[in-house]
């Protein structure tokens, strides 16, 4: 991996969140590395984690251990003072375009607010400069004296997209945008995302339920179960063979969109369990067809070298 | 949940400690004393009154002997009131304020709760308009000019209510309706917008697609969700209704506690407003944590003590 | 939808027309500023408009009142205390009408209901109960032995009665004589000086540190809300009494004792939406952006719970106008002769039986502008919320 | 009336014989109900009505015996001694005594018991003050049980007024055994508030009400006719009108001010009555303008007492021209009729205001500094200082700034000689000039006026100092002159009093202090 | 048509809100067979709630039915009485929602809200009412039924609520499920779980289900014929299969098109979404709602609303491209999508 441009690597994130006396292990030892320009897919049930690494990768929660090197530097310890240079290399995109925008600014203060805080440009050029990101996610000039109530759901992704790359970030997190877009906007977002990183040369870590989009933009995959990244793979590879039962029934569970072709019987049975109460040994035993004793008793490591599994069946 | 209990408990003492230290003392630094205000007292027998009840101890030790008698419950004796201790005023004066506060919550909740949700229920129609009318007067008349006025036309004018006193049932018909004029409005008010609030939520919307009927939608889903934040504001309302209010109990001459309070502050009475100061701080404290309580009651999904 | 293809066929046009990318990403509604179209909803908000018109004509008239009156605040006519605005005028001779108060006072007008004078009985005669005066030559005599009290003349004869507006005393005079119109008017300054400084102090403390409680949370939320307690639950009178010793009565003191006391439940209140507010995730957003707590709190949390906050305010001005006559009752308000509405009302409840216009006069006042203020505070709330538009 | 006559049939009906019965309202729960400490209004009606002094009144008002059936004095007026009624006893049955009396008056004086009407026993009573001081015993101090019923009281020196004095409520007697068991709240609970005059206590409701009945043990029992009187305390004077007006009521004490002009008109039962008593007003003479006699004077003639009283005391009142208020007599004659009142007029006499003011140097009140008018939180004395300050600016065309504070911070200020001008007043304990005047003496304990006149004190020493009713009436003229001729203060009006009492309730009485007695009154 | 359950036809329906009004329904006619699920597809804001809300009459305030009929069973609900309504509601129609977060009442418990329409409909008593509320609890395969009763809407993860949900809509055994979104707020694997809970239960009970959604992926699985609105109206109703393989409006095309495609190499295709956005109902586009974003729009088009076609028995659509006069293009030549 040395010779590979790693921009963001998290080696061994922990976020464990104190509920009374217990607490909730949303993130449980989750180590990975993206490549510059690449993008990296993370899928999961809800509630398995996905949001927590984001966050915690972007220090929004200071993670409980474990490394997150950007550039190679360490920013987990990092105080909000001196975290301020690093925001600007890693922006994050937020699931909800309603909540994630303030209604009561404009998009041109919405956006400018970036510029401001990290004294970006001069304040004359201020306007050019928010116009030019506007254009650059497919809103005109005429866009930014309005309020977001005024747009659309994916205009509002957009705008939550331009706020993003107003810094220059070298990283986006983007953490579901297109959940909760109608199907005709999400290929709008989706185009965008890929048309800002080949010209950008940005780096994604792309979160989703959705399979087929996350399969599409991204180049690896995670895919995570109950705070672990249970099987870490090229997307094509995770696609055609996928190894881990979890990946299995998720790819199973994802709608055919076409009558004509019948799906087989859904693997996945069962909720999440409870983060509270994580099951001893390999955490997916609970619903997994294969389990057996061993699963309960030892807890199965991330192993392999291109295709990374975390499941007794191929150890 | 134990925990909890103790926990806050336990807050509620310091609070208590941090309000009678600032009202000791607050109480001291402002001019006059319970004996410096008499025209006709010569100087000499004044110190000998201050001497009786060791007002010309340094203040910080009376400080300490207070704080010591207050943690045995002994509020002292009142300085105006010859003979009387504060406890006696407060065990005297508090039952019949907490009755008059009873009545006025009990209007509260058969007067203020039905009128919100009738304006809820009409919202934007003439019971709603009448509703707001009324609720926006009896939040902005203050509850002495309320009692002025219908002392004048039900005791005086009408003749058929008594012009003071609870003596009687009819008694309690104008105190309560004063005292509880402000509160009946807000509540209200407040019960018909969060309710609004509540008409709009999804469930209200599941409930009827089951066919249920408007008036079993309204009291099942609907009020037991608007109540919510009804509960909170009720909190310090019941404190401050049942600990009685000066103006109502002076003017329909009512021996409760509130009527004590202004004069002992003009007095410069200082055990009764220590007294009343502290009991009336310890009771709001325990009517949030009760309604603290009531709301984790209403509401499962609000764990007490997370 | 009904029209048959046949009847329609000639017109049908099917050129292609491609829809330029511009336009079809164009949004429908007219763009305008946030603030253009707060002002655009809010001209058409009738209770809004309505409420600040109200509002605006009362600060005109507050101001420019007393330019056009032709009394004072302050100048007393001891002769004329109390009259009412209804005078009962009767006609004693072609060219003389008396008024005749309640205290049995007789005092001379116009036909029309200007005063002229007080005419002094000749002879008061309280064992009988009866008075005697002597107006332009003709002498009448009060009776008040029996209840109603008559007026008659020598003869026993009656005289004729009217009633008419008192055009000298608009709403009347007060118990010392002084045109309660235009106390009224001075009072409106005062009371919606207070109206505003309680406001402010609502805004800038209340709001503040309801703000910063709920947004630092934890245990700084648990310091500041028991601070909030202690505060509420200190007798006020004490430490009002110390303001006014420490800095005497006036504006300053009134202000600095309403700022000190008249926040906290707008802090509550504040704070309690801040604690909703800040898992949104705009707050998010804006923090992975780096921006300050500061600024957060100001650009992003504030603005959001503006419509609670107005509604909040507006309800909180008649107690601040009652406090502020509470405040003057115990010597910290604005010294007399100047009246706020709240010390005009509490001082004409002595009198209430005998003259209830004394109290239904600044209570009227106090009522309309606090409908008003409600109107403008609702009309506010929904104009300012452009989530109610979705 | 309309309401009167619907209401009156159904009276009639439910009592068909005259229930003796009746409510008296009170504004205030009485404070201390010991008449040796007692020094407030409020406890006053159960007091008078329940213990009885050495003497008592008469229907006119006159002082007649009470406890005492008879008296003698020494040639110097320094000892009396009282020959108690044989069958004078407490409510208890136990006979009341000379000791009794010793027992309580040695009460007053004593320091530890910090009675707040110490200050009117003490310095009368031989080596009172110095009992008080503990520099002498208890059987040092000028009282004597002879026998058991015969008590000897000696004074410190003659005092002109001291037949007035003994009917203060601290020259009561209270009974040693119920006071020592509870010394501080015996006088709370009928089971031990043993008295000796025609009422005891039956109930006592703290805040509400205290009962009283007949006292089968009162010397003078069989002459008691009400079966029972409730105090009933109604602290808003409106709702004790209202109360009064709809007959729930048969008396009440101090109508409100504003009622009083259509009371005076609609009702038979109110009564307005003078009161020993005269508000004026401080000035402080070193206050700037006001150290110049010339501009009290013109302070003073500006006012038109006759409109104040009018407007603000609602004619309860009467200008007052001097400073001691009508009916005190003193020599045989009323004091107020022998007073010359320096020029003061019941109206307002301008001219001559503007002339002294030009001629202290502020014509048309030019220059003349603005000086503060301080009162006490009080709505009436509110509207007398706003009609004073108008009444000024328009005569005299000065500015005079209104200062509003809480009592006690105002008396503080009053204390500290904090002031220009304060509103303040006196009512007296007893009916004589002398508490009037000794407020403006040397001597005065409680000492807010800024004065130090010798001529003024010589006149006052030589007045107090003497036996002949002469020569002090001459001496305390002297010094009332003096006071007016200076202008040391602005004498307002005299205080009326009102108070309602039902046309059926017949036969009580009231003294020259407007105490209530219900003694021998009945109801018809 | 006999064995139609419900037949809608010409249904129009306005919010007439202070700005206006807002035509969320523009003359729409369906029909759902009895034992077939009709799907509704379409994005955001083209009507489908409203459409749905309207069959069951709990329109909000200010929504009004302007016009059409809504037969069930062939007779008109919008002419039934308020009550007659409630009692078809919840039991011969019921309804589930969206979002399982909200659309549970959070202060109640799961088993006095599943218990609500059976104590209203049958006469049944609170016992038996618990019985079967837990009956139904297993029929959607929630384990541990008769404990979970009595838990609270928040104990319960958003795939447990749902299926709750669908039980207390089953309670009285409907003939007709309008499901508006049912898995929208789900996991996929949870969406999987409900959908093929909803196709059982289908089956087992032999009801009629009207599925909103605007997941095309959902459509494909289990309806059997699919409605596609946008911008209040019906663009286009077709068999499932026709929908997907030989969809005839240029909307339904879009739709396909923007979702990436399952097999083969997704990495070099790339996703062709519909340009613009849908519109302002409070001023809608006097021809069809979609010209403005439409690649094939002509003159007519913006000028006139579009004229019904049927393509097949079942198969129709509303575009003037299919007009006989149109110019000759795509649609008339066949679907050319190539999946
Ligand atoms: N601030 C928090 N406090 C306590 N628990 C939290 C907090 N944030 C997240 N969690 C818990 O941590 C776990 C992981 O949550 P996270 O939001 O990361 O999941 P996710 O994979 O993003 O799910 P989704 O797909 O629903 O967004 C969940 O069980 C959640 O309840
Ligand atoms: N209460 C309402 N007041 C005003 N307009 C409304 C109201 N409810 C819905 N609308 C409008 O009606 C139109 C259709 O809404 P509807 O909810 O049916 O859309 P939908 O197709 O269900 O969309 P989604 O996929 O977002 O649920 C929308 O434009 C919406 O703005
Ligand atoms: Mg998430
Ligand atoms: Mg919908």
């Amino acid at each position: 991996m040395s010779d590979k441009d790693i921009v963001l690597q998290v080696k061994n994130l922990v976020k464990y969140f104190p509920v009374k006396r217990q607490s909730i292990k949303a993130v449980d030892d989750v180590s990975f590395s993206v490549e510059r320009g690449t993008t990296l897919g993370l899928v999961g049930e809800s509630g398995c984690g996905k949001s927590t690494t984001a966050r915690s990768i972007i220090r929004l929660y200071k993670p409980d251990s474990g490394d997150i090197l950007i550039d190679g530097e360490d920013i987990s310890g990092l105080s909000r003072k001196q975290l301020l240079p690093y925001r600007k290399k890693m922006q994050m995109i937020f699931q909800d375009p309603y909540s994630s925008l303030n209604e009561r600014m404009t998009v041109s203060d919405i956006i400018s607010e970036s510029l401001l805080v990290h004294n970006i440009c001069a304040p004359k050029d201020r306007k050019d400069h928010v116009i030019s990101l506007l254009n650059k996610v497919g809103l005109s000039a005429g866009h930014a004296n309005r309020y977001p109530h005024e747009f659309s759901g994916g205009q509002r992704q957009r705008i939550g997209i331009a706020r993003a790359l107003a810094v220059q970030p070298e990283i986006i997190l983007c953490d579901e945008p297109i959940s909760a877009l109608d199907v005709s906007i999400q290929a709008q977002v989706i185009n965008m995302l890929e048309d800002l990183q080949s010209e950008l040369g940005l780096t994604y870590l792309f979160i989703a339920h959705d399979l087929s989009m996350v399969r599409h933009i991204s180049k690896q995959m995670g895919v995570m179960y109950l705070g672990k990244i249970i099987e870490l793979v090229d997307s094509e590879e995770l696609y055609k063979n996928p190894l881990h039962p979890y990946s299995k029934g998720l790819l199973a569970a994802n709608p055919t969109q076409d009558p004509r072709i019948t799906k087989g019987d859904i693997l996945l049975k069962g909720d999440v369990p409870s983060p509270l109460d994580v099951p001893s040994g390999c955490r997916f035993r609970t619903r997994c067809n294969y389990a057996k004793p061993i699963c309960s008793e030892i807890e199965p490591e991330l192993k392999g070298t291109d295709h990374q599994v975390a499941c007794h069946l191929y150890q | 949940m134990l925990k909890y209990i103790i926990q806050r408990l336990l807050a509620m003492i310091v609070t208590l400690f941090m309000i009678a230290t600032i009202t000791f003392f607050l109480m001291h630094a402002v001019p006059g004393g319970p004996f410096a205000s008499e025209q006709k007292v010569p100087p000499e027998v004044q110190k000998a009154l201050e001497d009786k009840y060791h007002l010309n101890d340094p203040v910080i030790k009376q400080y300490f002997d207070y704080m010591s008698g207050l943690i045995r419950f002994d509020l002292g004796p009142s300085f105006k009131f010859k003979g009387v201790t504060v406890n006696s005023l407060i065990q005297r004066g508090f039952p019949v304020s907490a009755k008059l506060g009873i009545f006025s919550v009990l209007a509260i909740l058969v007067l203020g709760i039905p009128l919100g949700v009738i304006a809820a229920l009409k919202h934007n129609k003439w019971q709603d308009t009448c509703v707001r009318f009324t609720a926006t007067i009896g939040i902005t008349v203050p509850s002495f000019v309320i009692a002025t006025v219908l002392l004048y036309i039900f005791a005086l004018k009408l003749r058929i209510l008594p012009s003071f006193g609870i003596e009687t049932w009819k008694g309690y018909v104008l105190p309560v309706a004063a005292l509880s004029g402000y509160s009946v409005s807000f509540v209200a008010r407040l019960t018909r917008s969060s309710l609004l609030e509540v008409f709009r939520q999804d469930y209200m919307r599941t409930a009827r697609a089951k066919g249920l009927g408007e008036s079993k939608i309204l009291i099942k889903h609907g009020l037991k969700n608007a109540l919510i934040p009804i509960v909170t504001v009720l909190g310090p309302l019941i404190a401050g209704l049942l600990t009685g209010s000066f103006v109502i109990e002076s003017i329909f001459a009512i021996p409760g506690m509130g009527g004590y309070f202004v004069n002992a502050i003009s007095n410069r009475d200082y055990t009764v407003i220590m007294g009343i100061t502290v009991f009336y701080a310890a009771f709001l404290l325990i009517m949030i944590f009760i309604v603290d309580l009531i709301y984790g009651l209403l509401d499962p999904r609000i764990k007490l003590g997370k | 939808m009904n029209d048959t293809i046949s009847d329609r066929k000639p017109s049908l046009d099917f050129t292609p027309v491609r829809a330029s990318r511009e336009e079809s990403e164009a949004v429908t509604t007219p763009s305008l500023t946030y603030s253009q179209d707060v002002w655009r909803r809010f001209k058409k908000h009738k209770s809004a408009m309505a409420g600040s018109i109200v509002i605006i004509l009362l600060i005109f008239t507050a101001v420019l009142g007393p330019i056009v009156s032709s009394h004072t605040y302050y100048e007393q006519e001891l002769d004329y205390a109390n009259i009412p605005p209804l005078l009962e005028i009767y006609k004693i001779s072609e060219d003389s009408y008396i008024y005749l108060h309640k205290h049995l006072k007789v005092i001379r007008v116009t036909p029309e209901g200007r005063l002229i004078e007080r005419v002094k009985p000749l002879k008061d005669d309280f064992l009988k109960k009866t008075m005697l005066y002597e107006i332009n030559g003709v002498e009448i005599i009060i009776d008040y032995n029996e209840l109603p009290v008559v007026m008659h003349d020598t003869q026993g004869q009656q005289f004729e009665m009217t009633k008419k507006m008192n055009k000298s005393y608009l709403l009347g005079t007060d118990a010392l004589g002084r045109d309660l119109l235009i106390r009224v008017i001075y009072g409106a300054r005062i009371s919606l000086l207070i109206a505003l400084i309680a406001t402010l102090a609502n805004f800038i403390i209340g709001v503040i540190y309801g703000g910063i409680s709920g947004f630092a949370g934890g245990r700084a939320d648990m310091i500041m809300m028991r601070i909030v307690d202690i505060i509420s639950a200190i007798p006020l009178t004490l430490y009002v009494i110390l303001i006014m010793v420490i800095l005497g009565a006036g504006l300053q003191s009134i202000i600095i004792a309403l700022s000190s006391v008249y926040w906290v439940g707008m802090a509550r209140i504040v704070r309690g939406q801040v604690l909703a507010l800040k898992e949104q995730e705009f707050i998010l957003a804006a923090k992975t952006i780096g921006v300050s707590t500061f600024r957060i709190l100001l650009k992003h949390l504030l603005p959001n719970a503006l419509g609670v906050i107005v509604i909040t305010a507006t309800m909180l001005i008649p107690s601040a106008i009652f406090l502020e006559a509470f405040l003057s009752f115990i010597g910290l308000g604005v010294s007399a002769p100047m009246a706020s509405w709240g010390t005009l009302c509490s001082d004409s409840l002595e009198a209430l039986r005998s003259f209830p216009y004394q109290l239904f006069v600044p209570a009227m006042a106090i009522c309309i502008t606090m409908f008003a203020f409600n109107f403008l505070g609702d009309g506010l709330r929904d104009v300012l919320d452009p989530k109610l538009r979705k | 009336n309309q309401e009167a006559s619907d209401s009156a049939p159904a009276e009639a009906e439910a009592v068909p014989s005259v229930e003796q019965k009746i409510t008296f309202v009170v504004n205030n729960e009485a404070e201390d109900m010991d008449p040796t400490t007692s020094q407030e209004t409020f406890a006053l009606p159960v007091i008078n009505n329940c213990f009885m002094g050495l003497f008592t009144t008469d229907d006119e008002g006159a002082q007649v015996p009470g406890l005492a059936e008879s008296f003698e004095v020494n040639a110097d007026g320094t000892i009396y001694t009282f020959k108690i009624r044989e069958n004078a006893k407490w409510s208890d049955g136990k006979d009341l005594t000379a000791d009794d009396f010793v027992y309580s008056w040695l009460r007053v004086m004593d320091s530890s018991v910090a009675s707040q009407s110490a200050g009117m026993m003490k310095p009368y009573i031989k080596n009172g003050s110095k009992f008080w001081d503990g520099e002498v015993t208890a059987e040092e101090v000028g009282l004597k049980a002879l026998d058991s019923k015969t008590f000897e009281v000696t004074l410190e020196a003659a005092a002109p007024q001291i037949m007035q004095v003994f009917n203060i409520r601290c020259f009561y007697p209270v009974r040693q055994d119920v006071v020592e068991a509870n010394p501080d709240a015996w006088h709370r609970d009928p089971a031990t508030y043993i008295c000796n005059g025609p009422f005891k206590v039956k109930e006592m409701n703290f805040g509400e009400s205290v009962v009283l009945i007949p006292n089968e043990y009162f010397w003078n029992a069989d002459e008691v006719k009400l079966e029972e009187i409730t105090f009933r305390t109604i602290p808003e004077q409106t709702t004790a009108l209202t109360a009064m007006e709809t007959g729930d009521v048969d008396g009440i004490y101090d109508v409100p001010g504003a009622e009083i002009p259509r009371l005076r008109i609609e009702s038979d039962e109110l009564y307005i009555l003078p009161s020993c008593g005269t508000t004026y007003y401080l000035l402080n003479n070193y206050s700037e303008g006001l150290d110049d006699v010339r501009v009290r004077m013109a302070l003073s003639l500006a006012l038109d007492r006759t409109e104040i009283v009018d407007v603000i005391a609602q004619g309860i009142g009467v200008p007052a021209l001097g400073l001691i208020p009508p009916g005190v007599y003193l020599d045989g004659k009323d004091f107020r009729d022998e007073t010359d009142f320096a020029g003061v007029t019941g109206v307002a006499q301008i001219e001559e205001a503007q002339k002294l003011l030009a001629a202290a140097g502020y014509p048309n009140g030019e220059g003349f500094p603005e000086l503060r008018l301080g009162y006490y939180t009080n709505p009436s004395v509110k509207k007398l200082v706003e009609v004073m300050q108008q009444m000024w600016k328009k005569n005299l065309n000065i500015d005079v700034m209104i200062e509003n504070a809480d009592w006690q911070v105002f008396f503080a200020d009053v204390q500290n000689h904090d002031y220009d001008i304060a509103a303040m007043g006196n009512g007296a304990d007893y009916s004589h000039p002398s508490p009037f005047l000794e407020t403006f003496g040397a001597d005065d304990p409680v000492h807010f006026v800024t004065w130090d006149n010798t001529e003024y004190n010589t006149y006052m020493e030589a007045a107090l100092t003497s036996t002949d009713e002469k020569t002090i009436a001459e001496n305390l003229h002297k010094a009332e002159n003096l006071l007016l001729e200076e202008s040391r203060m602005l004498n307002l009006y005299h205080r009326g009093f009102t108070m309602m009492m039902g046309d059926h309730v017949k036969n009580w009485r009231r003294d020259v202090l407007n105490m209530i007695f219900f003694h021998y009154a009945y109801v018809e | 048509m006999e064995d139609n359950i419900l037949e809608i036809k010409n249904l129009s329906t306005s919010f007439f809100t202070h700005l206006g009004e807002v035509k969320a329904v523009r003359d729409v006619s369906f029909s759902v067979e009895k034992g077939k699920v009709l799907g509704i597809v379409g994005e955001s804001g083209s009507g489908k709630s409203v459409t749905a809300l309207s069959c069951m009459r709990i329109l909000q305030e200010p929504g009004r039915i302007v016009g059409g009929e809504i037969l069930f069973k062939g007779e008109d609900l919008g002419k039934k009485s308020n009550k007659e309504m409630r009692a078809i509601r919840g039991n011969d129609i019921s309804m589930i929602f969206q979002n399982p977060m909200s659309s549970m009442n959070a202060v109640l418990r799961v088993g006095d809200q599943l218990t609500e329409p059976l104590m209203e409909h049958t006469s049944i008593s609170k016992k038996d009412a618990m019985k079967r509320a837990a009956e139904l609890l297993s029929l959607v395969q929630i384990p541990d039924a008769e404990k979970r009763l009595r838990a609270y809407p928040h104990e319960f993860s958003g795939g447990m609520r749902q299926r709750a949900m669908i039980a207390m809509a089953l309670a009285c055994d409907p003939e007709l499920l309008i499901a508006d979104e049912p898995t929208t707020a789900l996991d996929v694997t949870t969406q999987s779980q409900i959908i093929k809970l909803l196709s059982d239960i289908r089956e087992k009970l032999g009801m009629s289900i009207i599925l909103i959604t605007h997941d095309l992926g959902v459509v494909a699985e289990i309806c059997d014929s699919v409605v596609v609105m946008y911008g209040s109206m019906i663009m286009e109703e077709a068999p499932v299969d026709d929908i997907f393989h030989n969809a005839c409006h240029p909307y339904t095309l879009g739709l396909l098109n923007s979702i990436p495609v399952v097999t083969g190499d997704s990495k070099n295709t790339r996703l062709e979404p519909i340009p613009g956005t849908p519109p302002n109902l409070l001023q809608p586009p006097p021809g069809c709602p979609f010209a403005p974003r439409c690649a094939y729009a002509m003159k007519v088009c913006t000028e006139k609303a579009p004229q019904n076609t049927q393509i097949s028995d079942n198969h129709r659509s509303m575009c003037w491209l299919l007009h006989e006069d149109a110019p000759d293009n795509f649609l008339k030549r066949g679907n050319p999508i190539v999946r």
